[in-house]
């Protein structure tokens, strides 16, 4: 029996908190989720009973704490149903993951002339390092447009894709408009030109099916800590084909094999990406986060999170003056918004003076306030704990923040 | 139009004001109201040189040394960043720019606003309080102590 | 009144733990030490009431979330001693901290031809980042020897500083050897030839004085995890100077300033270098580490820690066929040996039957095993909540393995 | 050399002894002493070919196929390792080659040396097992099944 989603509440101590003596309702959860405490204890036990540095220890708790590290790469590998746990490379998260790759796949890689494909939906975390990766090989640094709709052009994708392309790098959802891009697609269409594609999974994993090796990415990069998991992991899977023959990005500790002053050879994957101590306490609280998860149906989870998305996207519709951006066919988890003649700012504060969390502003895409010719939005958005009521109070505390501003 | 009152004294009767309102809500609407009641800065000076860029809204100062005080009109995209711009012109506009130079921003504490002096310097309020500051260093050292 | 030396080891749960139905006896804090009751609750604290992503969120878990973090910033300034908090750059550790000088220094000022001086006696994560980036960069990398005491010879850093010289990195103290080099007077050698200096204080910060001006170290790189606070945060100290002309290391979110697809502007510092979704959690536990060494007298800490030292290092020395590596004039908190006959491996693990957690191989410090000619050493290393029974049942360990495999 | 009891008898037999042991002090003199009892390894054999590289400490192995078993001798610096070695020894040392790549590590747990067989490929129980495994596979090859 999969665990009944209402009672998902009640396994976040923080939801019980007030904001300025008000019931907090958490709708900031692109930004980052709340921990269930199975996921904090999991913290705490690691450092009451087990702590050690890994790998090389052979002591009793070194010995266990490699075994419980490792065994999260397992649950990972099986979570995102990557063929091995080789592949999973534990980073700080999205960021770090993707500016690895930028790293060391360009070093390897790409040179003067060579192309590399973003979007203008993508988070500056899945942009600047692809820009200024490009600005250190010579590479030229394309960007694929989005519509009125909030969606990405495929027609312009296949006429950006040339035989100079190195990689293609996107986002499954977008974190500003929760647009849910034709990944698939996309990795068809660039594999049809041989070039391969990094997935930013980072708005992903935690709401939509999660199979790298359906989707064939030749990288998939996501944090934890948008998936109730601790800050301070997360992870970089790949393809073996390209891992084996990228140069390390960082270096030092873990990852190195022999070293004498004029040479230097590297462990084995996944080892040979993982340099210095590795964050073995978050990485066992990303362990607890997907066992978390797993308790649930997921099928059942994903249609809980779309139903309560068109809800809210109901309800606000509902207000005059509010203005949804984006109309994508198929939306994830994000409500973007402003209310005319409010700055967004201004209600968003206003918001938390009622206890409602959001965010308000550019959410690190400013290619896409650019292109909407916005200076920011409010962004309410949702995890696998929010109801129905948070949507509630959300519609709710607008139309008083309205009143107030309006009068 | 250098002021009566000091600063300290009208810290307190903006204190005084504040304690009088009930909650969180009540505090902004004050707020907003006295950003509304701050005098119109003429559109003229709305110029990108006297914008001081914070994270989340746009504020344009225009400050003048007369006299060794400062004097300044000021204007935000934002009700509550004007609100908060209100604040500042109640307290420090007309003082002497030694007296700007040692004022801190722990009235915002006291009043409950908190939350707008972030740490990160390019934020708002800190980033105000800096541009203002740096005017009074500049209307000093045209002035200088006798 | 400060707090007492001897009441630090009820702090620690896990001390408590049994290995093996023995009581643990914890010697390989140089690899990490273990947490306080004190850093665990703050971070089980941290997410059950404040948790949120930080920095541009404007609701009030944000605002709180920002505020502790930034606290935390202005806390490791003064514990260092730096002159601004915007000196302190958080990282994952101090391998992180030395790879994003290695690349952004290295991008900014080493070019082909120059030189880069680190020493033989630094752990690979600063020594491989500096070999790595000589590579990339088409420079020479030189090492300053160690002699029959394990101590570095000046007179060989005198001779291998050159006017191609353009970066010093050295550690303050060996983690494999114990050994605390002369770092005040080879940074005055170094500044002397106007050359800067990085200091890896992974071993130090917990041990020594910490006073990066008096040090007028360049940059000072340290780990969390190593001083008593979680893994996954470390420190990057840097003048400004040199931060300010140096380019970012990764990319995205936080650090951006603006962006646009030909032209990417960077945040002020220190959150030009802090790129993604900071590990906000563990920065916090780091700052309740802080507190927590604060309630002691640290120079009454330290003599304690010498004192132990030496006691422990009398003990082994009485031990038949137990030899000591490295004579230093001073050394801290780290002894390592082997006994004649025995395979440091073997010892490790006979050691752990027993209770006795200690390391064992080449510590990541393969030059040193080179040099001495030696496949590895055991390391018995020193935390504050260490006593003279840990080191009496070191002792007795021995003597037992000894009996065991000699019979 | 082809043995006459298989693989599980031999494990069992090796559980039984184990299980008489009463702490890990015994259970690691035991299997020093099972090391100690290993065939003596020719140290001509010893060459950078037969070495497998562990974490911390060498093992060589020199593995025959012989009529489609596998015979091989072994040596470490270890003792503790040398005692794995001697256990892999009593296991699988004469068994069919097909037999042996059937063999998982889990005796190890059984018998309470858990501790040896690390996920990090490189260690060395894991490292030795895959050396044996290939040569195993080797000897499959050249000897087709019928
Ligand atoms: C789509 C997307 N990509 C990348 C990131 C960066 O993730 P992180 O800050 O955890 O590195 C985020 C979140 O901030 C995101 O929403
Ligand atoms: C002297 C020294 N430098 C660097 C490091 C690397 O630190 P970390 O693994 O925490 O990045 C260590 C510890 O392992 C060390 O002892």
């Amino acid at each position: 029996m999969s665990k009944d989603i209402l009672s998902a509440r009640a396994d976040f101590p923080i939801l019980t908190q007030t904001v300025n003596d008000l019931p907090l309702v958490y709708l900031d959860n692109a930004a980052t989720t709340q921990k269930p405490q199975s996921v904090i204890d999991a913290i705490s036990h690691y450092y009451s009973t087990t702590n050690a540095n890994i790998h090389r220890g052979n002591h009793t708790l070194a010995v266990q704490a490699t075994q419980a590290y490792e065994g999260v790469r397992k649950k990972v590998a099986s979570y995102l149903n990557a063929s091995s746990p080789d592949q999973i490379i534990f980073t700080r998260g999205t960021t770090e993951s993707v500016n690895l790759v930028a790293y060391s796949f360009g070093q390897a890689f790409v040179k003067e002339g060579d192309e590399i494909i973003v979007s203008q939906l993508e988070h500056h975390s899945n942009y600047v390092p692809w820009e200024l990766m490009c600005q250190r090989q010579g590479a030229t640094f394309r960007v694929i447009p989005f519509d009125e709709n909030g969606e990405l052009n495929l027609q312009d994708f296949r006429e950006l894709l040339t035989d100079k392309t190195r990689l293609v790098a996107i986002n499954h959802v977008s974190n500003s408009l929760g647009t849910v891009n034709p990944i698939e697609e996309i990795v068809r269409i660039a594999h049809s030109a041989n070039v391969p594609v990094l997935v930013d999974g980072a708005q992903a994993v935690q709401h939509l099916p999660h199979d790298v090796q359906a989707l064939d990415a030749d990288f998939y990069a996501f944090s934890g800590h948008k998936m109730y998991a601790p800050m301070g992991v997360g992870v970089l899977y790949g393809k073996k084909e390209w891992l084996e023959k990228m140069p390390p990005f960082q270096s030092g500790g873990e990852m190195i094999d022999e070293v004498t002053p004029t040479r230097v050879t590297f462990n084995v994957l996944p080892y040979k990406f993982e340099a210095g101590t590795p964050n073995v306490a978050d990485v066992i609280g990303l362990g607890a986060a997907i066992d978390y998860i797993n308790q649930f149906d997921f099928a059942q989870l994903q249609a809980y999170e779309e139903d309560l998305l068109t809800y809210g996207l109901d309800l606000l519709k509902a207000i005059p003056g509010l203005k949804i951006y984006g109309n994508p066919k198929h939306r994830s988890a994000i409500l973007p918004f402003n209310v005319e003649g409010i700055q967004h700012y201004d209600l968003g504060i206003l918001l938390d003076a009622k206890g409602i969390a959001v965010r308000t502003g550019q959410h690190c895409t400013q290619p896409i306030m650019d292109a909407l010719q916005i200076p920011g939005t409010v962004r309410a958005s949702l995890a696998l704990y929010n109801t129905r009521e948070d949507l509630d109070a959300l519609a709710h505390g607008i139309q008083r923040v309205i009143r107030l501003i309006k009068r | 139009m250098p002021k009566k009152e000091t600063m300290k004294q009208i810290e307190q009767n903006l204190i005084d004001d504040f304690a009088l309102l009930e909650n969180w809500e009540e505090k902004y609407e004050y707020l907003i109201e006295m950003g509304q009641d701050l005098p119109r800065m003429d559109s003229a000076l709305k110029t990108d040189d006297r914008l001081v860029k914070g994270c989340q809204s746009s504020v344009w100062f225009d400050i003048h040394c007369e006299d060794g005080s400062l004097v300044f009109s000021a204007d935000s995209d934002s009700l509550i960043v004007k609100g908060l711009v209100a604040v500042l012109n109640e307290i420090l506009n007309g003082q002497p720019a030694e007296d700007v130079l040692q004022a801190d921003m722990s009235i915002f504490e006291t009043l409950g606003l908190w939350r707008h002096i972030s740490s990160q310097r390019s934020n708002g309020l800190t980033a105000m309080m800096g541009h203002i500051k740096q005017a009074a260093a500049d209307c000093l050292k045209g002035q200088p102590e006798e």
